[in-house]
């Protein structure tokens, strides 16, 4: 079972874990990942992102992690729009029969968002605004999964 | 052709959507962003250095090298910043 | 802050992720693992402890983790006593500014748990009651932490 | 001294804790365990191979060749599995 949606709305992360867990009773391992707006200096952050594109890049990565790990479940929800401190950003959510594949593709997944999926931050500080800058070490960390 | 802009590409160039008849001399996105650099102004600035920008051909992502033309959808963006 | 519990009750996710994220406004990043009970021909689970030391070995190793990664918060809550199939055994929650160090911290806990924490899992199906053995994998997987 | 068995070994022995004065010969967790094996019937067969047995001092792992006396807290179980 897999669940991708992009949205303006908070997502309830309990929710979606009920959701998950009900799919298939051989699952004994949940993993989540949550992002969050951070405090520190930044008074809000607005998410761009590519429709269309973004829930391509996003299914073809569920794909691609479904074959790779024995899965029994991924729920991934992106937010979009104007964010605040604390505010929630990104769930990935995977669930699997033991913990090692469950934690893996929480990885992958999230090391794909950060580096393919059509999305760009502005934050907003008492300064101004700007736009956040990729990071480096996120092409570093995706590059582990390549099979070459 | 359809060629969209993202994130600080977009707020530069005042647009984030155009439709653009492509001359016989486009073949790739090299091409496409060296004709939009020769309009001068924001667009001179934006694909000054192509090092700075990433490419999709039809939703998907795109090397410099990759073949466009008129049926196309192509969109130029800084690398992504989400999750 | 650290949140280290074994108890009885159900644990509450969301409500424990609320409080952890609470604790520091440069969190960005929170990761969850749930285990829970798989249901594939188990009918219950009892899970016994030895109490005092569990507690010890489970701050030991979330004082390591405190001391390895950039943690701004951790949550590790075991359950015992008797469960069904589908019930939560186990959550550790780990929030940090960003993803790498709540992920590893994550994983390192959850080794740790699996192969050091004094729990012990009693299985009951149809065809009787059986303690659940050791998996050669999980000290395969603690390895990975040693620094020597 | 004060002796727990966990898990099977406490279900195969009928109990999980004794009090027992540890003689001068027991210096080592070895050597404990080497006693209780004697006594018989369900403590030798519990304590037949130590392989797969594990062993805390106070609280703490320890391996065979740990030191024991009789003011210590000695645990006897099987391998860990909990999470």
């Amino acid at each position: 079972m897999s669940t991708i949606r992009v949205q303006r709305e908070d997502f309830d992360t309990a929710a979606e874990v009920v959701a998950l867990k009900a799919a298939d009773n051989g699952i004994g391992a949940v993993v989540t990942f949550t992002g969050i707006v951070r405090g520190n200096g930044v008074t809000g952050l607005t998410l761009e992102h590519y429709p269309g594109m973004t829930e391509r890049e996003i299914a073809r990565h569920v794909n691609e992690a479904s074959a790779r790990w024995p899965l029994l479940g991924v729920t991934v929800v992106h937010r979009i729009g104007s964010l605040r401190p604390g505010d929630n950003i990104v769930l990935v959510a995977t669930a699997s029969s033991h913990r090692e594949p469950a934690f893996e593709a929480a990885e992958f997944l999230m090391d794909y968002l950060k580096t393919r999926a059509p999305f760009w931050k502005l934050e907003e500080a008492a300064t101004g605004t700007e736009w956040v800058e990729a990071r480096g070490s996120d092409n570093d960390a995706v590059r582990r999964w390549r099979e070459d | 052709m359809i060629i969209l802009y993202f994130s600080w590409i977009r707020q530069k160039l005042g647009t984030g959507e155009e439709r653009f008849d492509v001359p016989e001399t486009i073949k790739t996105v090299t091409d496409l962003a060296k004709h939009l650099r020769a309009r001068g102004g924001p667009f001179a600035e934006v694909f000054s250095d192509l090092k700075r920008l990433r490419s999709a051909v039809n939703q998907e992502h795109v090397g410099w090298e990759a073949s466009v033309g008129q049926g196309d959808e192509v969109a130029f963006f800084p690398p992504v910043t989400g999750g």
